[in-house]
């Protein structure tokens, strides 16, 4: 049973860095706890890989082509992360801005968070997805706090509040989805499991499913950051320390569009207009298109990104709103290089705000005079995430927008300027940051790049190539998804 | 499989790219970067330029690579005009890596290594782009393209500058790009994969061929610097070290000729004539526009820069008036037209590339870069000197050099006007070819001045600080430089005097491309005349052109010397008399320059300050402004900021305020839904 | 066809033009004076002139480049091509398919620039001068020139001087609204291009109106006599380009001895007029300040378009 | 079986719940908002009672006493305790007056119960024309999150959205099963616990638990 050591070493590690997380040698047993995390995600994955889909302890968790490589993208960001946080936390304990007591709760917060995320993609009960989503608002929370400055508490306080409220919308939904099933499946545990309700999507009643994929949308959409109600997330990015940063903006936010698509798969099996798909390209063209014009008015690096994960999570949910083979092989494309991007981008982000001592882009300057590989990975980082070629990110958005354009081509001009604008706003801030005369000072810790560098020689490979068996990988995905 | 040029040129961009990633070894002061990486980027670029030949004879060869998405691999096809842009391509970019060898000697070994990397994945790029036959690679290698040569132009980024003109330079070619995704995506038309041969034969009706062809345009237009959206050239190519701004001024806005010329011709197929129209006014527009800055510049390598905008205008009308021929149903007229501006492409890569090229010796042995700082080069950098007249005579058009076959057989293309129907356009056409003449005139005024200014006369004290130290005695450059140097005189020389042999080649070039040829009689003219449609219409033969003239000045001088007796007198300069002699009394840049402010005056955007009549130190200053940043530039950054601001509003802070949006959005659906 | 009399004809004709051009200067000098009533100097006072200087020590300053000791023979090289290329005494000679009207003008073209480039070389002030007001002149009389040269090109389908001179001669005797502007356009470009009165005084050493005199001004002894020799040649060659273009008759085949001494005759006779039309328009009109020439080679541009316009309404 | 006792019974707890919900909504004091959430948590745990004696579901019983331990006896415990330790002790402003609240809370129950009817038809359950009820309950509390201006007010609307959305659960499909049930106990628990360390944060920083402080993170 390859499925329980991936949600049991997270859970071990939380509980054990609960006890023991203020030691000095805490931050290497977070990063050994994410690897032996990574390694059992792997296990999984080459089981699943050999023998097609999984179920475990009957059928509470089921693994299928679709959650598999996102539970290995899971492990894989949050093992990268936890070698970064080590040199970003003992610098931040070394500045004295955080107390041993905190970097205990940090890090025992920290094997939470990846154990609620990887339960959520990994359970088969809805309802039990719906409470890990919440755990893992809860453990993020007081991460976003960590700081205990006004700033982070008013972050953490509107993302509590906003996430809170939100989720609960969605368990109203999931209610209804029940609702529906057990009038199919008969009363009993079954009719919460998705495997279940995938065999029986058509029977299910029209009117509750759409009311119900409503409430699904608009509350696992505020975990993603679809625009009207993305509003916590640029302050939960940029308060919170980078290590937290880019395992949300990486990780989380698939997580919640993994929700969402899961929903969706089982919407539009009991409907037969494109109403879901219309609703999530609405939502995800527009978050694409107010994102890139708020890039160009931040002061703040770390929020400046984090609305440029808004904006990506724009195209993804248009991606999957659109539907069709090509266009979900492009959105789980656009998940991976997104992920593995932005944490890189934060990583970076990370050791420049220490090394200048700042998050104001207008104080950052000459950043490859002062450390080059913090520079080049930060300048080759954003040109990546903004889509330019060979990078994996334009891969995957050529696909969306060549797929857009012969199904919706309404919607490519909005796409196209949204780009257009993203591009100069963010490059236009990013460059002065990362030539002309440094400001900054040397590290008292050597920066952890290497995570950096092999998560943008992933994307670059992503760009120019992509293995067989990723590709028939993410086939069977979006065959999944329909 | 079997040894074709398209395996060859494939082979040549990946030993670029080696050459490319091998220049990154720091071992030894970055030795092979300094001593081995250019030359030998010099040896696969004359490979790559023989392959590019050889293609234009053989039958169009394709292939497709393992790399790529699933369903799209990369496809690699090699046809004339392929052919022809690769022997470009490598041709040119050969003698730049020779003269590069030279140039880089003393640079830091950090900066070297980079250098070395861009450059060469900037070359292989624009291989790449050339050979792709597919959107998707085409679009990789175009924007790897413009991402090597931005950080190329920003490599001494301590300059603000520089910074701020790279910024422009990536965005403006940013937005180009995505103007080509979307043609491409029109041209898709829905079925099949996004290939070029399922581009080519998807059929579109009228109104979309029109605006994929507008997109291509504009497109290509941003790339080649264009006139609405030129603001980045005359920035981006100063700000980079002098070999790359060559190759960007010499290859890289070829590039953007060659993919209009492939999506016009080629992808679309449809010519009609009212896009000849619009690219004829446009190439009119950047041609005067490229010159009349041009000679208001005072910055060498920024005036070499507007130059560069001057002759992209010249190809668009060369293409303009092939493509209205092309639409009234004269293809062989089209093909003439097609031809000229292919072969200005070629002539424009070299003769451009030898000027910056000059211009980077005297930026590298004096570091003077400001005309009114030069003067008398001509005593302490003769070689130079000789070649960067060769270069301004060939832009200038005069014959017996290369610039003046392309812009003859321009001229002899207008001349078919009267075979067209339409009214209008025939009796344009000539005007057009009138602007082509009046730029002529200007660009040969210009090459006058600067190479007067700068090599001619009493040298000047340099105003502003010279920047980086002569490294050596300031003489010419080493023998690499003046290697690379002389190969592209010689091109200029060749291309001007034997210009039958590339006319055969472009022959096969437009007759792969629109299916018509030259007239037979044209073909079978031989080495020594140049006839573009018969004997009768038109010929011209620049081997005697040479001999005559170089054999008159023989004989005179044999004459002179034996009749009468050779002996000179030196003294000082008469100048009506007037003893003393300064340096100060010459012409400077902006002085020569004031005729053409003076006649065309309202072009300009002037701010003078003139000095008060008791001003104890008086200083003149003059900034010609380029009145398209406030056009065209500003305005869309201010709607992007106006638009910016509104949605802000979005974001105030108050945690009240958020839980509504999301009631309302909630409430809104369940109304959408019931 | 043997190339044997074509050669010869070649030969005799460039000498021909090179000797006469002097010749046709002392004319004109020779009118210019009759019209102010003053006592002529004698005709052949430019070839004493040319004598003279070549027995004089050539003066140069110190520090001339190169490119100002060749100039003068580069000058007369393309002028003397030019000569070669023009049908003045026949047509179809082995020269003339080397270069068409549009070259011709680039040959000229060529021989301002090289002119321009000298007078900067010793970096006096009137170097400088007089290269920048040459090339103002230079680049607005290059277009309104072209066009003349595309309506006839029109008429006669052709660039190619002698296909020109063959079509228009062969023609009746009909008057062409679009030759008549281009005949007037060309007059206005040869004043310009030859530094007549109304743009610039060929005899005066005045700095502040010499466009021609400030290029020249630091030659002496043999190369002065190379330039000013050139400078004659250029004129003759462009009363030629004229005839061949406006009065074509009377220009011998190349070949036909018998057509040959009529075709002097006929040259003589049209050059002759040509002379004293141009002494008259000297005499009566005074010179422009500088910055009036833009405005009159502007007039010649829009007559030499009007032509070429006229010419496609008229023929259709 | 829709008209019996039970059911007559489950209607009124439900009636009941909706009267608390829009009292919380009026109410100005923080003590009564207590007391008023403790209210609806008896009502809710009485009708799954009901609900559980009539349908027999074992299940049922454990929610029904989790509910009671949980949102009857320990949260409003723990708010008492806070609001002592805090001495937040003044009544409640809020952003909008009380009469355009109330009025925005009719609209919203009319909006639930049209929205409602038509899934209400479909249940089978016994408890389902309490769905409407249990939906208006959600959006009054979520419409009180809206309008109060202190962070322990906000609190309270969104227990009792979280109570609103149990009484939907078992209205609808007689609660949800237990290990979901025993999670989003849980998750309830924490939440609280978190909240109460927020607010102590929120004192130490900004001295009141006003949410007018923490409004510095916009777009300028």
């Amino acid at each position: 049973m390859e499925i329980l050591p991936v949600l049991g070493i997270p859970l071990l590690g939380g509980v054990l860095l609960g006890l023991v997380g203020h030691k000095r040698w805490a931050p290497e047993l977070n990063a050994f706890m994410s690897f032996a995390t990574l390694a059992a995600a792997a296990a999984l994955t080459a089981r699943v890989i050999a023998s097609g889909p999984v179920t475990a302890l009957e059928e509470q968790f089921f693994v299928d082509p679709f959650n598999v490589f996102l539970v290995a993208l899971t492990a894989f960001v949050g093992f990268t992360t936890s070698l970064f946080s080590r040199p970003y936390m003992r610098t931040e304990e070394h500045d004295g801005r955080l107390s041993a007591g905190r970097l205990r709760l940090y890090h025992s917060m920290y094997q939470l968070f990846s154990f609620t995320m990887l339960l959520t993609l990994l359970t088969n009960n809805v309802g039990i997805m719906w409470v890990a989503m919440e755990g893992a608002t809860l453990s993020t929370v007081l991460l976003v706090s960590l700081y205990r400055t006004p700033a982070s508490l008013e972050a953490a306080w509107k993302y509590f509040i906003l996430c809170s409220v939100g989720i609960a919308q969605a368990l109203f939904g999931t209610i209804l989805l029940y609702f529906a099933a057990e009038k199919v499946l008969g009363p009993g545990g079954t009719a919460l499991l998705w495997t279940h309700l995938h065999e029986v999507r058509g029977e299910l009643e029209p009117t509750v499913v759409s009311l119900a994929f409503v409430f699904l949308l608009v509350g696992y959409g505020t975990k993603v950051g679809l625009v009207p109600l993305h509003n916590w997330l640029p302050d939960a990015h940029a308060e919170g320390p980078t290590p937290v940063s880019a395992v949300l903006s990486g990780l989380l936010l698939n997580v919640a569009l993994y929700a969402v698509v899961r929903s969706k798969v089982l919407v539009d099996g009991a409907l037969e207009t494109g109403f879901s798909g219309n609703l999530m390209m609405g939502f995800g063209l527009v978050s694409v298109v107010v994102a890139a014009f708020f890039l160009s008015r931040q002061k703040d690096i770390k929020r400046m990104f984090a609305y440029s994960s808004v904006e990506h999570m724009g195209i993804m949910t248009f991606a999957f709103g659109m539907g069709g083979p090509v266009a979900a092989f492009a959105g789980l494309l656009h998940m991976t290089v997104h992920s593995l991007t932005k944490s890189a981008i934060f990583f970076t982000v990370g050791h420049a705000a220490h090394a200048t001592g700042t998050q104001n882009m207008d104080s950052i300057r000459g950043l490859m005079r002062q450390s080059p590989t913090i520079g080049w990975g930060l300048a080759i980082g954003t040109l990546a995430i903004l889509g330019m070629p060979p990078f994996g990110v334009f891969t995957s958005e050529f696909m969306v927008l060549t797929t857009a354009m012969h199904e919706h081509s309404w919607a490519t001009p909005f796409l196209l300027v949204a780009l257009g604008v993203a591009f100069a706003a963010v490059f236009g801030k990013v460059q002065p940051m990362v030539f002309g005369e440094p400001t900054a000072r040397p590290l008292p810790h050597p920066p952890a790049l290497v995570p950096v560098f092999v998560h943008l020689a992933i994307v670059l490979m992503l760009g120019l190539y992509i293995p067989p068996y990723l590709v028939d990988w993410y086939r069977q995905a979006a065959a999944l998804i329909g | 499989m079997s040894f074709s040029p398209l395996v060859g040129a494939l082979a040549a961009t990946a030993a670029w790219l080696v050459i490319g990633v091998l220049a990154l070894i720091p071992a030894g002061n970055a030795s092979f970067a300094r001593k081995v990486a250019f030359p030998l980027g010099a040896l696969v670029g004359l490979a790559l330029a023989v392959f590019g030949l050889l293609a234009v004879w053989e039958p169009t060869a394709s292939l497709t690579l393992v790399l790529g998405l699933p369903d799209l691999p990369f496809h690699v096809r090699l046809d004339p005009l392929a052919g022809f842009f690769l022997f470009l391509l490598g041709a040119v970019s050969a003698g730049i890596s020779v003269y590069a060898a030279g140039y880089f000697q003393d640079e830091a070994p950090e900066r070297l290594t980079l250098i070395g990397l861009q450059y060469f994945v900037f070359l292989a790029a624009m291989a790449l782009v050339t050979l792709a036959d597919d959107a998707y690679l085409f679009m990789v290698a175009w924007e790897t393209m413009a991402l090597a040569s931005y950080f190329l132009v920003t490599t001494d980024h301590h300059q603000p500058a520089i910074r701020s003109a790279g910024f422009l330079y990536l965005l403006i070619a940013h937005l180009g790009a995505i103007a080509i995704l979307l043609c491409f995506g029109i041209l898709h038309g829905g079925q099949g994969d996004y290939s070029f041969a399922a581009l080519r034969d998807a059929e579109l009706t009228p109104f979309w061929a029109s605006v994929a062809f507008l997109l291509a345009f504009f497109g290509f237009g941003a790339k080649a610097g264009m006139l609405p959206l030129h603001a980045w050239l005359p920035e981006a190519h100063p700000a980079a070290p002098s070999p790359v701004s060559a190759l960007l001024s010499g290859v890289m806005l070829k590039t953007a000729i060659y993919g209009m010329v492939r999506v016009i011709y080629d992808l679309i197929g449809s010519v009609r004539w009212e896009w000849g129209v619009v690219v004829l006014v446009i190439g009119a527009a950047t041609t005067l526009f490229g010159v009349l800055y041009a000679l208001m510049q005072h910055d060498l390598k920024r005036l070499l820069a507007y130059h560069s905008v001057e002759n992209i205008g010249i190809i668009l009308l060369g293409l303009g008036m092939s493509m209205v021929f092309i639409g009234f149903g004269h293809p062989a007229a089209g093909v003439l037209g097609l031809i000229a501006a292919l072969y200005h492409t070629l002539n424009h890569a070299v003769f451009k590339g030898l000027l910056f090229l000059g211009a980077g010796s005297i930026l590298h042995r004096r570091g003077l870069r400001d005309l009114n700082d030069m003067g008398g080069l001509i005593r302490s950098m003769p070689r130079t000197a000789f070649y960067f007249l060769i270069g301004a005579l060939a832009i200038s058009a005069l014959p017996p050099l290369n610039g003046f076959v392309s812009e003859w057989l321009t001229f002899q293309t207008a001349l078919q006007a009267p075979i067209l129907g339409h009214g209008v356009v025939r009796s344009l056409l000539p005007l057009f070819a009138a602007t082509l003449a009046l730029a002529g005139a200007l660009t040969a005024m210009c090459f006058v001045k600067v190479f007067g200014i700068a090599f001619l006369g009493q040298p000047r004290e340099p105003r502003h600080p010279v920047r980086a130290p002569p490294p050596h005695n300031g003489g010419d450059g080493g023998p690499m430089e003046r290697l690379g140097m002389a190969w592209l005189a010689a091109g200029c020389f060749v291309l001007g005097l034997f210009p039958t042999s590339m006319l055969l080649v472009l022959n096969r070039v437009g007759a792969s491309l629109t299916g018509w040829g030259l007239s037979d009689d044209a073909l079978a003219s031989g080495w020594l005349w140049l006839v573009p449609t018969t004997p009768a219409e038109a010929s011209y033969s620049p081997v005697i052109f040479l001999l005559v003239i170089v054999g008159v000045v023989l004989l005179t001088i044999l004459l002179v010397r034996r009749f009468y007796h050779g002996r000179v007198r030196y003294s000082h300069p008469w100048d009506c008399g007037f003893p003393e002699q300064t340096p100060r009394m010459q012409d400077t840049a902006d002085a020569f320059g004031q005729s053409i402010r003076h006649v065309f005056g309202p072009l300009y955007l002037m701010k003078r300050s003139l000095p008060g009549p008791d001003d104890p130190a008086p200083k003149f200053t003059l900034k010609v402004e380029d009145r398209h940043w406030y056009w065209l530039y500003l305005p869309v950054a201010r709607l992007v900021e106006f638009v910016s601001s509104r949605i802000a509003l979005l974001q105030r802070g108050r945690i009240s305020i958020y839980l509504l949006y999301s009631f309302i959005t909630l409430i809104a659906l369940l109304v959408f839904v019931r | 066809m043997n190339y044997a009399p074509g050669i010869a004809f070649q030969i005799l004709q460039s000498v021909f033009v090179v000797l006469a051009a002097p010749l046709l200067a002392g004319w004109v000098n020779q009118c210019r004076a009759w019209l102010q009533n003053r006592t002529a100097p004698s005709i052949l006072l430019p070839y004493y002139t040319l004598a003279k200087l070549f027995h004089k020590d050539a003066v140069i300053a110190e520090h001339a480049s190169p490119v100002f000791r060749l100039t003068p023979y580069i000058l007369f090289g393309c002028m003397w091509l030019a000569g070669g290329i023009v049908p003045v005494l026949a047509t179809d000679l082995p020269f003339a398919p080397a270069a068409d009207i549009i070259a011709l003008v680039a040959v000229f073209a060529l021989a301002r620039v090289f002119a321009s480039l000298a007078a900067m070389d010793i970096g006096t002030s009137f170097g400088g001068l007089g290269a920048r007001r040459e090339m103002l002149i230079g680049f607005l009389a290059e277009p309104a020139m072209l066009m003349t040269l595309f309506t006839a090109a029109f008429i006669s389908g052709s660039t190619q001087l002698t296909t020109i001179v063959e079509t228009l001669s062969r023609r009746e005797l009909a008057i062409y609204p679009s030759l008549a502007f281009a005949a007037v356009a060309f007059l206005m470009v040869l004043l310009a291009e030859n530094a007549r009165i109304p743009v610039d005084n060929p005899t005066t050493h005045l700095e502040l109106t010499m466009v021609h005199e400030a290029l020249i001004l630091e030659y002496s002894a043999r190369h002065l006599a190379l330039v000013e020799w050139a400078a004659a040649i250029k004129l003759f060659a462009y009363m030629t380009i004229g005839f061949a273009m406006f009065v074509p008759w009377g220009i011998a085949h190349a070949g036909d001895w018998a057509g040959l001494p009529f075709a002097v005759a006929a040259l003589a006779m049209k050059l002759a007029l040509a002379g004293a039309g141009l002494a008259l328009i000297e005499t009566v009109s005074a010179k422009f300040r500088l910055f009036l020439a833009p405005e009159f080679l502007s007039t010649a541009f829009l007559l030499a378009v009007l032509g070429m316009l006229t010419h496609f309404l008229v023929r259709g | 079986m829709a008209d019996t006792v039970s059911g007559q019974i489950v209607n009124l707890l439900a009636a009941f719940l909706l009267l608390v919900a829009f009292a919380m909504l009026s109410q100005r004091r923080v003590l009564s908002l207590v007391r008023l959430f403790a209210w609806q948590g008896a009502a809710l745990a009485a009708s799954t009672l009901v609900v559980a004696y009539t349908t027999a579901q074992p299940h049922l019983y454990i929610s029904a006493a989790i509910t009671i331990g949980l949102k009857v006896i320990f949260i409003p415990w723990a708010l008492h305790r806070l609001i002592d330790r805090l001495d937040v002790r003044w009544d409640v402003e809020t952003l909008i007056n009380i009469p355009t609240t109330m009025l925005a809370g009719i609209a919203l129950v009319i909006f639930a119960f049209a929205l409602a009817t038509p899934i209400s038809q479909m249940a089978g359950t016994l408890t389902r024309s309490t769905l409407g009820i249990a939906l208006a309950c959600v959006l009054l509390s979520f419409l009180m999150m809206i309008v109060r201006r202190k962070a322990i007010p906000q609190v309270i609307g969104f227990l009792a959205l979280e109570n609103g959305l149990f009484f939907a659960a078992t209205s609808a499909t007689y609660g949800m099963p237990l290990v979901v049930e025993l999670g989003v106990a849980l998750d309830v628990l924490v939440g609280t616990f978190i909240f109460g360390i927020f607010f102590f944060h929120i004192r130490e920083q900004f001295e009141s638990l006003d949410i007018r402080h923490m409004e510095k993170l916009k777009e300028d």
